[in-house]
């Protein structure tokens, strides 16, 4: 008990561990090598299967011919030092692949799980407050629909209205193609305009689940005792909202914006595929198409951690968020 | 028979209190919730515990039943260890000194698992006491029962949901539950403290009246001495006052509301509400702090003495034992019984 | 990248270039208008591409079409070949000489010399360039020209469809160094910057994650032809967000965009489709090992049920073709090969299911029908599941309708998708009973009978997997009755050095004869490429232009003078 | 006033002085189907204590919230109430627009609820409490925070300590007493407090009831103090008022009603109550429970549990008559409780004869509808003294 | 303890009930019982709440229509069996209309259903399943088992879900429904089987359950009597949560094309429709796109509702109350608040 920082931060690197090995084990276990799909592409292309063979057998990027312990330890050696390998497919560093699409991902998952929660209580404090009524009932049905909406349907929906038919938005990439790459008005306003349907899939979808969750806990806080001497006690209805039910309300929310965050993660495999956005989760299936261990290692790799340390903060900050938490045992986050 | 239906001999029950999660290099926090406690119960004994909040009650009752292990010393039933027997070791099995030892909670609500109906709850104990029994005796038991409890007509009551009784109800249900399980002790924390002013005295008179028909000992506790007095004198037992985990006097409730020797029997005395018209005046408590200190560390030498109105010097060295006084069946400790003491040549304390 | 690279229909990266013998024929300098032409990308993110083409990995080969010339165009209309970097070539049976064009030049200002060229080769040679299947040596004989020699006689045909689609690619002074390292040396090198391209575009750097934008080169020969500033490629992984772009006015050409038909229909009068035949597409493979489709009659009856004009029109109308006779020759070269001995062969009924036939194919080997069901000698129902390659929609939609087909005619037959790379492993092992492959090999090259035939019969793209008999075949005689019996494979070995036109001929017909007879593999649906140019703001030619005919348009056209800003 | 100024009942008689007015207060849900607070009238004297003590859900907390206008929705509540602050104008309280209404609660009249734990909001320090009402009420935070230090040591807690800790980190007794710290903060006149000690041991209850004692001399506070427990609340009250099935059924100074107690129900509680005094054989539960909102009986709702009903409690509901004065009792049978309900303990340590003197008053003085069956009261309460 | 026979010497209570008839209960009025409790009641509770009742229609509609699929009521989708690209509406007989290939489109939904029934359940039963029982070991043992089997827990969870998913599809290539309900919630379970431990946690804690062990009940049947039923609203509701990530992901992973299409599904269709067909901008092939779209959503609508009225049915409070039976007084505290239970 007494070494706990230690000891959880230890658990942190050994789950890392753990998944390093476990994703590196089930990407081998993966049917096809490598080149298959360089294969299938350079048959395509009408090379002579001969030439391909000589090819392919020129092509000393990989050894496969080396000994699964061989690759894992050579593996499991560069990752702890940083360096993730190279992509096949790509033919570059993976981590600096990943790391030109790491913000990308991030922007777009943060902004819209954030704007999700923050939307998310909003609505559902504000259903608990009309408890009843019209406006509750038809934010309840909008949510409950929403919720039955799976991001990428509204995701190929937006993509067709706003992007295809009325053309308001663009569904391609990070930022426009003239904008130069550098820490500018313009590239910051292409950034968001470019961001905008991504994160509106995500948000919107996963609003309706959340704002449900939010106007349970919220009428619950609101039918707590201190909220009712807090109005006695004459405090102004903001305070009420903010202090009193919003940040009860929403602890019970906290653990969950996490794990979100983790699910949002893994979701823009489809959805960066969807508006080809080129982050993580366009990397990610990119990769998978193409066998590109290196790159899905990686990719895999980062989004674990990613979920990890995410966990790990939420532990640790937890007790603080909530004053009665106070030790680390028997509330953590996972 | 020789051996006392229970007997607890210097029993210690320490609590390790979970870490904050920033304090890193601290030895764990020690709760001392019962501290040094002997004391036998015999057969169709009746035994009120009384004490503040937080003063172990319960912890020494789940001790005695055998529900929370002790940290140190012994608990023997009808001369066998109870832990002993739980690994194994003993001469009589733990099942059947389980099913000797049973429990009321305070909380009638959550006393009773609120998915099932009542006849499935009583049908439970049956179940271990006379296992091929079909359930159509059951019922028949069940019923029979409930209607010497009050609640009648039986088989409505039978169908019903926790949820669709009293308070007081409920808590008859508990007992039922725990006499079908045809027990010798039964441990009784606070089981009426949560029933309305009213329904007390019928509550306790049912158990004392089922006391006779099924020879059981009970274990009462309650922070309420009225009520322990009412309890103890219809049942024929004794009160045992409780401080900080220790046992600081026991007696029958005449020799403790009449005559209490310990400073802090007094002060119990004094937090009973009577309804007479002169002891409607206030009077200021007889004791010099209203908070009971922290059990994490409790004080040293008689652990009363930071409260304690007489308190002097000597009470913070050595701790008194608990010595039966006059040759009756009190027993008290505290250092003002022996005359001899170093205490009656200390300075009060001041504070 | 994506489905679409998966997808048979959305992409096929091969170029056929050719010198255009019209260069130069309007000396005056053109306006150069600020504009740009923007085309799409499937290939992978711009930035990570480069334009090392002997490192395929990443080798950007869409808007390599720009900075690099071909040596020769072929014209599938005509069926011939447009000279392009080259200005001659004398293509004889044991040698070969390659002029380049006089005023070709590198991006920075050198002269393309012979010594580019056989440099180029040599580093062919070591990452097995196909040419060298048949070239001796290579000999940088002139300033501009080249010679080869062939280490055996060579069908010159052979030998143009090989050359022709190469580019002018390797300088020498960026490649010598590789000259005598490794292959992998120069498979894993790309340029940092300063790429030496020798086509009317040039890469200057501007490249990131979602485009990569050329710069017209103004000392290209063709330069004239060219009036507009910049090509750019915009890059869209996914088949659909092309269609929007054309649709929506985003892309001013596309290439080797597979479009459903009902997409067709919708683009905008500006667009125009063109459509060349790819020399590549849809088939079966049936495993010769199989009890079942061991058999001849089980196959030949497959090819009875199958009706493949509905297996087209379901697959893609507008982007397939069927072969008249399944034979092992492209839909649109059978003509010329066959000749009137086209009606002597088995159509196996190319618009319809011919069930009589099937059927007492079935019956002569002991098969009998119960109950709707065609069961074997030891009565169990025939079952025939596709095998398929996981993500290739048309494909998909083609397998299905056949299983269908078989469905209905009795076999119990049913599609499973295997994804690609555990497919090809999978037709290796010869373990399948029929598969889903390509026919036809692909590529203009694959006009020529040679390749299909001997890609049928060796299947070396998947190490003989369909395990079909090596040795003496017997078949029905091509004239009159009775058999014949001969060796497939070494008659398909024959063609390419046959030097003679005629004697190639024979060769052909009689190894696409024995195809037809035995179906090595069932050839069924030929794939069309499309791609689009618009004329809202281009000058092109009209819709239908036989300009069209190439791979591709939007490269070849404003080359030609064809594609200009209006 | 302390206690010892109680004994002058008559004090509290003095109308002029009456600091809280509840009349005719009925309180109902589900759309006047169920009555919660069934017309309940009663007046509360500046600087008394006054005791309300009721079974569990006999309508006492409704009483409480009616006095602040604080019922809990959906709950409607009717009738008046008034409130005559110190040498100023009545004032209407059900009248009240938001910002007096503001102005009233915690400044003039705070309320202590029932279980201190959920009334402090777990995420917030006990300061910020304190912090945030001073500044709701635009009151001066230095000298605020220095009273409520003041009022803490008063509580004999450690102030710094104690407002540096968030409420789960004080044990109940502690939390209990700094809520009575936080509803005194803003220096009110009346404070209400509903069962403020029910979950606590019974040491931390009467210590905290001495300490409310001190609190109410010290600062001139009129206080409600509401219990189920009736011996706890008889030491501090100078008045009690007794409810049963959400009316007021008795009201009197503390020693007339634990001497001379009218009501069967308040004499049948006195009954079942275990206490230190009572000899053991003679305690006695009340048979049968409450009844529910939806289905008081008709007429006299203690009827069914009455020993001395009749047909006339079925039809008729009682009115108030006046035992003595100030004492008043809602029971058509009064005069005959005593004989029938012997009291089973000495209240008056066994000279209970002080009530005789003005027993004698007829019974529906102030009742309006006047008792048809008001007797004569003579010689009708001697039956206590044992 | 004393020997049983001391019941006999219990002289005062009278073990034969005044109300004998009511002890006798022949096997009818068992089975009866068990009816009331099992089917009647929990059928009248889900019944009295809209949302349950029209999650129950709507998923009722599904399992009918899947129902129909199996037994072959309607006929299969094949290539060719009506014209190509009939609108919905065009022709009666295909009444959703048709796709490229000729297969009426309607088919293509209603023989998807069997199998996407199958793989919800399966997904759903095994995640809830594995959580339940894993978090109820653990919470309810304690000590190293739980140690162990959150640090599983934990290990699982720190796993992406999709990207899990989608190389183990490639990996195994899974074709039955079974197989595939359980390899997308492969580690689904271990989130909710982190908060089922804990509220086994607080249900250990409860008095009844100690209760039951100070009666020496054994373990396996105070988990199964005490423990389970009360975390049965939670178990439900998260039920249906799993059953509605079952279809987003499963769709979502055909509309990649990462699984194998060896069924029908709506997820290959929609794939078909957008990948060969440009159905996203082609409004003749529209339908195609739109009416796998829609199935999917009414599913999870169904699935949303049902889970937001499912809890009531555990309830015993909602039950009695609608099954028309007295509470008493003591007893009517306002309606339980974990009806509030909410879906993540
Ligand atoms: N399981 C436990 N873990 C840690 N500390 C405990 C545990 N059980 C009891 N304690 C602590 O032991 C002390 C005695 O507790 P116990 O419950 O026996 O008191 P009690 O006299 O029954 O109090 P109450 O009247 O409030 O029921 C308390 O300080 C309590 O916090
Ligand atoms: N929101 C509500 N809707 C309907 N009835 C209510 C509501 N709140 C309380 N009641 C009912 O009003 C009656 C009086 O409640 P009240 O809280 O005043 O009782 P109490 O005397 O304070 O009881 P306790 O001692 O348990 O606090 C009870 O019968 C209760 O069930
Ligand atoms: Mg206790
Ligand atoms: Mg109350």
């Amino acid at each position: 008990m007494s070494h706990y920082l230690a000891k959880r931060t230890a658990r942190v690197l050994f789950t890392v561990y753990l998944v390093a090995t476990f994703t590196f084990g089930m990407i081998r276990l993966l049917p096809g090598g490598p080149l298959t799909t360089l294969r299938v592409k350079l048959a395509r292309q009408g090379m002579d299967p001969d030439q391909i063979n000589a090819y392919i057998e020129n092509y000393q990027n990989i050894r496969p011919d080396a000994t699964l312990l061989e690759q894992y330890q050579s593996y499991m050696l560069s990752v702890a030092g940083g360096d993730l390998g190279r992509s096949i497919s790509l033919d570059e560093p993976v981590a600096n692949v990943l790391a030109e699409a790491v913000p990308w991902t991030v922007f777009v998952v943060v902004v819209s799980t954030v704007l999700m929660f923050a939307f998310a209580v909003l609505f559902g404090a504000m259903m608990a407050y009309w408890e009843g009524s019209r406006f509750d009932q038809a934010l309840t049905g909008v949510s409950i629909v929403s919720a039955s909406v799976p991001f990428y349907v509204l995701a190929l929906l937006l993509v067709y209205f706003l992007g295809y038919q009325y053309q308001i938005l663009p569904t391609g990439g990070t930022t426009g193609l003239a904008v130069e790459k550098e820490l500018s008005v313009p590239f910051v306003m292409s950034a968001l305009e470019h961001a905008i349907l991504p994160v509106a899939s995500f948000t919107v979808t996963g609003m309706g689940v959340q704002a449900l969750a939010m106007r349970g806990n919220s009428i619950q806080v609101l039918g707590e005792d201190y909220v009712r001497v807090a109005r006695l006690r004459g405090l102004a209805d903001r305070r009420i909202a903010t202090r009193y039910v919003g940040r009860n309300a929403i602890l019970p929310m906290y653990t969950g914006f996490l794990l979100l965050l983790g699910f949002n993660l893994g979701g823009t495999i489809i959805l960066e595929r969807i508006f080809s956005y080129p982050g993580l989760g366009f990397y990610m299936f990119k990769a998978l198409k193409a066998r590109d261990y290196p790159l899905m290692m990686g990719t895999f790799l980062v989004i674990t951690v990613a979920l990890v340390v995410g966990a790990y903060v939420a532990d640790l900050t937890y007790s603080k968020v909530d004053p009665r938490i106070s030790s680390g045992g028997s509330n953590e986050a996972y | 028979m020789s051996d006392p239906l229970l007997r607890l001999s210097d029993v210690e029950v320490h609590f390790e209190k979970e870490q904050s999660l920033w304090d890193f290099y601290q030895d764990p926090d020690v709760v001392h919730a019962v501290d040094g406690v002997s004391l036998d119960i015999e057969e169709n004994d009746v035994l009120a515990l009384v004490g503040e909040s937080g003063c172990g009650k319960t912890t020494l009752g789940k001790t005695a039943i055998g529900l929370q292990q002790p940290t140190s010393g012994s608990v023997e039933f009808r001369g066998q260890d109870i832990w002993e027997a739980k690994a194994g070791r003993g001469d009589v099995s733990f099942e059947e000194i389980r099913q000797s030892l049973q429990i009321i909670h305070q909380d009638p609500g959550s006393s009773l698992n609120p998915n099932q109906r009542l006849v499935e709850i009583l049908s439970e104990p049956l179940r271990h006491v006379h296992p091929d029994m079909d359930s159509a005796e059951r019922r028949e038991r069940i019923f029979s029962l409930l209607e010497r409890v009050g609640m009648s007509p039986a088989a409505d009551f039978g169908d019903r949901y926790p949820h669709q009784l009293s308070g007081g109800e409920k808590q008859r249900v508990a007992l039922c539950r725990a006499l079908l399980m045809n027990p010798d002790v039964i441990l009784a924390d606070e089981a009426i403290s949560a029933l309305d002013v009213s329904l007390r005295v019928e509550m306790m008179d049912l158990m004392l009246d089922l006391q006779d028909v099924f020879d059981t000992t009970y274990v009462f506790i309650s922070h309420d001495l009225s009520n322990a007095r009412y309890f103890t004198e219809h049942g024929d037992g004794r009160i045992g006052v409780m401080y900080l985990g220790e046992l600081v006097e026991l007696g029958t409730a005449e020799e403790l509301i009449e005559d209490p020797r310990h400073p802090y029997t007094n002060v119990l005395r004094w937090a009973t509400p009577e309804l007479s018209l002169d002891a409607t005046e206030a009077v200021d408590p007889p004791m010099r702090k209203i908070d009971i200190p922290d059990p994490v560390n409790p004080p040293s030498g008689c652990r009363f003495h930071t409260r304690c109105p007489e308190a002097r010097e000597a009470c913070k060295q050595g701790t008194p034992a608990r010595e039966p006084v006059d040759g009756n069946g009190q027993e008290v400790a505290c250092f003002r019984e022996q005359p001899e003491h170093a205490y009656w040549e200390s300075a009060p304390l001041e504070d | 990248s994506t489905t679409s690279n998966n997808d048979t229909d959305s992409e096929d990266s091969d170029g056929s270039g050719d010198g255009s013998d019209g260069t130069d024929d309007s000396s005056g300098s053109v306006t150069v208008q600020d504009k740009t032409l923007v085309g799409a990308t499937n290939e992978g993110v711009p930035k990570n591409m480069h334009y090392n083409p002997h490192n395929t990995q990443k080798y950007a080969a869409w808007s390599g079409e720009m900075v690099f010339d071909k040596f020769a165009q072929y014209h599938f209309g005509k069926g011939e070949f447009i000279l392009y970097a080259l200005d001659d070539w004398q293509v004889e049976s044991t040698s070969a000489t390659l002029t380049i064009r006089e005023d070709l030049t590198w991006h920075n200002g050198d002269d393309v010399t012979s010594q580019d060229l056989a440099t180029q080769f040599k580093i062919g040679k070591k990452t097995g360039d196909s040419l060298w299947d048949f070239t001796d040596s290579v000999e940088a004989t002139g300033d501009k020209t080249v010679e080869l020699s062939f280490s055996e006689e060579t069908n010159p045909t052979i030998v143009k469809h090989t050359l022709a689609p190469m580019r002018v690619d390797t300088k020498h002074s960026v490649y010598k160094k590789y000259l005598d390292k490794e292959a992998s040396a120069v498979q894993s090198f790309s340029y940092d910057e300063n790429v030496q391209g020798t086509g009317p575009f040039k890469f200057t750097g501007d490249a990131d994650k979602q485009q990569v934008t050329l710069k017209r080169f103004a000392d290209h020969p063709d330069a004239d032809n060219v009036n507009f500033e910049e090509y750019q490629y915009v890059h869209m992984p996914d088949n659909p967000q092309m269609h929007a772009g054309l649709l929506g006015g985003k892309l001013d050409v596309a290439m080797s965009l597979f479009t459903p038909p009902k997409v067709v229909a919708n683009m905008p009068d500006a667009v125009n489709e063109a459509r060349v035949p790819a020399k590549w597409g849809y088939g079966l493979v049936p495993n010769h090992d199989d009890p079942v489709m061991g058999k001849r009659e089980v196959r030949q009856a497959l090819m009875h049920v199958i009706n493949r004009d509905q297996v087209r029109d379901n697959a893609g109308p507008r982007t397939k073709s069927t072969p008249k006779v399944p034979c092992g020759i492209a839909v649109d070269d059978q003509e010329r090969w066959l000749g009137d001995e086209m009606d002597t062969y088995e159509t196996y009924g190319q618009a319809e299911t011919q069930s009589k036939k099937a059927a007492s194919l079935l019956e002569s080997v002991g098969y009998t029908k119960e109950n709707g069901k065609w069961k074997d000698e030891n009565g169990d129902v025939i079952s025939i599941p596709i095998k398929q390659f996981a993500g290739w929609g048309d494909w998909v939609t083609a397998s299905q309708t056949i299983a269908d087909q078989l469905s209905s005619f009795g076999f119990d037959a049913s599609v499973t998708t295997v994804p690609t790379g555990q497919m090809w492993g999978q037709i290796t092992d010869g373990d399948f009973r029929l598969a889903t492959a390509f026919w036809l090999p692909g590529g203009p090259r694959s006009a020529f009978p040679f390749y299909p035939l001997r890609h049928q019969v060796k299947l070396t793209t998947w190490q003989r997997g369909h395990n079909y008999p090596e040795g003496e075949i017997e078949v029905p005689a091509r004239k009159g009755s009775g058999t014949t019996s001969m060796n497939p494979a070494s008659k398909v070995e024959k063609i390419p050095t046959a030097t003679d036109e005629s004697a190639a001929q024979d060769l052909v017909r009689q190894a696409a004869w024995h195809n037809n007879q035995d179906l090595p593999m069932l050839s069924l649906l030929e794939k069309r490429e499309q791609s689009f140019v618009t004329e809202d703001e281009w000058d092109v030619p009209d819709d239908g232009d036989s300009k069209y005919k190439v791979k591709w348009p939007c490269h070849w056209l404003p080359r030609q003078g064809n594609l200009q800003a209006k | 006033m302390t206690a010892s100024h109680s004994s002058t009942a008559t004090s509290a008689v003095d109308a002029s002085d009456t600091i809280l007015e509840l009349r005719n207060a009925s309180v109902t849900y589900d759309d006047g189907e169920s009555y919660v607070l069934d017309d309940v009238s009663i007046d509360i004297e500046r600087n008394e204590i006054i005791g309300i003590v009721g079974e569990s859900g006999s309508g006492k907390s409704m009483l409480a919230s009616a006095l602040l206008d604080a019922i809990p929705d959906p709950g409607l509540l009717s009738g008046e109430v008034s409130y005559y602050p110190e040498g100023g104008d009545r004032v209407d309280v059900l009248d009240l627009d938001a910002a007096s209404l503001k102005e009233l609660r915690w400044e003039e009249i705070s309320m202590v609820f029932q279980g201190a734990m959920s009334s402090f909001n777990p995420t917030m320090k006990v300061r910020g409490h304190f912090e945030e009402t001073l500044d709701a009420h635009d009151a001066d935070r230095k000298a605020g925070m220095a009273r409520a230090g003041e009022l803490l040591e008063d509580l004999y807690l450690d102030p710094e300590r104690v407002l540096d800790s968030y409420p789960h980190e004080l044990s109940g007794g502690m939390q209990q007493r700094a809520l009575i710290a936080l509803s005194l903060v803003l220096e009110p006149d009346v404070l209400v407090m509903d069962e403020p000690t029910a979950a606590l041991d019974l040491l931390m209850q009467r210590s905290i009831l001495v300490l409310l004692e001190k609190l109410q001399e010290k600062y001139d506070l009129t206080m409600v103090f509401i219990t189920h427990d009736l011996p706890l609340v008889a030491s501090l009250a100078d008045r009690l008022a007794v409810m049963y099935a959400f009316e007021l059924v008795e009201v009197g100074p503390t020693e007339e009603i634990l001497g001379h107690a009218s009501h069967p129900y308040t004499r049948a509680l006195l009954n079942a109550t275990p206490n230190l005094d009572a000899p053991l054989e003679e305690m006695e539960a009340i048979e049968g429970s409450s009844p529910a909102p939806i289905n008081v009986p008709e007429g006299c709702s203690f009827r069914p549990r009455c020993p001395l009903a009749d047909e006339s409690c079925r039809v008729d509901a009682p009115e108030h008559s006046e035992v003595v004065d100030d004492h008043t009792v809602a029971c058509h049978y009064w005069e005959e409780s005593a004989e029938e309900i012997p009291l089973n303990y000495a209240p008056d340590g066994g000279t209970p004869d002080s009530v005789d003197t003005d027993g004698g008053t007829p019974a529906g003085v102030d009742a309006a509808g006047g008792a048809p069956d008001g007797v004569d009261a003579d010689g009708d309460d001697g039956g206590e003294r044992r | 303890m004393k020997p049983t026979e001391a019941d006999s010497q219990v002289g005062g209570v009278d073990w034969s009930s005044s109300n004998a008839a009511a002890t006798d209960l022949s096997r009818m009025d068992r089975y009866r019982d068990l009816y009331q409790e099992r089917v009647y009641k929990p059928a009248l509770v889900a019944w009295s709440d809209w949302r349950t009742r029209f999650g129950l229609l709507i998923v009722g509609f599904y399992v009918v229509i899947a129902l129909i699929a199996a037994l072959g009521l309607y006929p299969s989708p094949e290539t060719n069996q009506a014209p190509r690209y009939l609108l919905p509406l065009e022709n009666m007989n295909y009444v959703l209309g048709t796709t490229a290939t000729g297969t009426d489109l309607l088919a293509l939904l209603v023989h998807a259903t069997p199998e996407m029934m199958l793989m919800i359940t399966s997904g759903a039963i095994w995640a809830t399943g594995v959580a339940v029982v894993l978090g109820t070991v653990a919470g309810f043992k304690g000590g190293t088992t739980d140690r162990v089997l959150m640090a599983i827990a934990d290990f699982v969870m720190a796993i992406p879900g999709l990207p899990l998913i989608m190389i183990l599809a490639i990996a195994f290539t899974p074709e039955n429904p079974l197989v595939l309900g359980v390899l997308i919630t492969l580690n689904y379970w271990a989130g909710l089987g982190r908060s089922i431990r804990s509220q086994v946690l607080t249900i250990r804690e409860q008095n009844y359950v100690e209760a039951s062990r100070t009666m020496g009940t054994p373990t396996h049947r105070i988990i199964r009597k005490d423990i389970i039923p009360n975390l049965m609203p939670y178990v439900t509701v998260n039920f249906v949560t799993a059953a509605r990530y079952v279809i987003f992901a499963s769709v979502g992973l055909y509309f990649l094309g990462v699984l194998p299409i060896g069924a029908e599904n709506w997820g290959i269709t929609m794939y078909l429709a957008y990948s060969t067909a440009g159905a996203l901008y082609t409004i003749e092939a529209a339908h195609w796109l739109i009416a796998p779209m829609l199935a999917i959503l009414f599913l999870s609508l169904g699935l949303i509702l049902l889970g937001q009225g499912m809890d009531r049915v555990f309830n015993p409070r909602v039950r009695t109350r609608l099954a028309g039976e007295s509470e008493s007084t003591a007893g009517s505290e306002e309606e339980d608040s974990n009806a509030s239970t909410e879906i993540l």
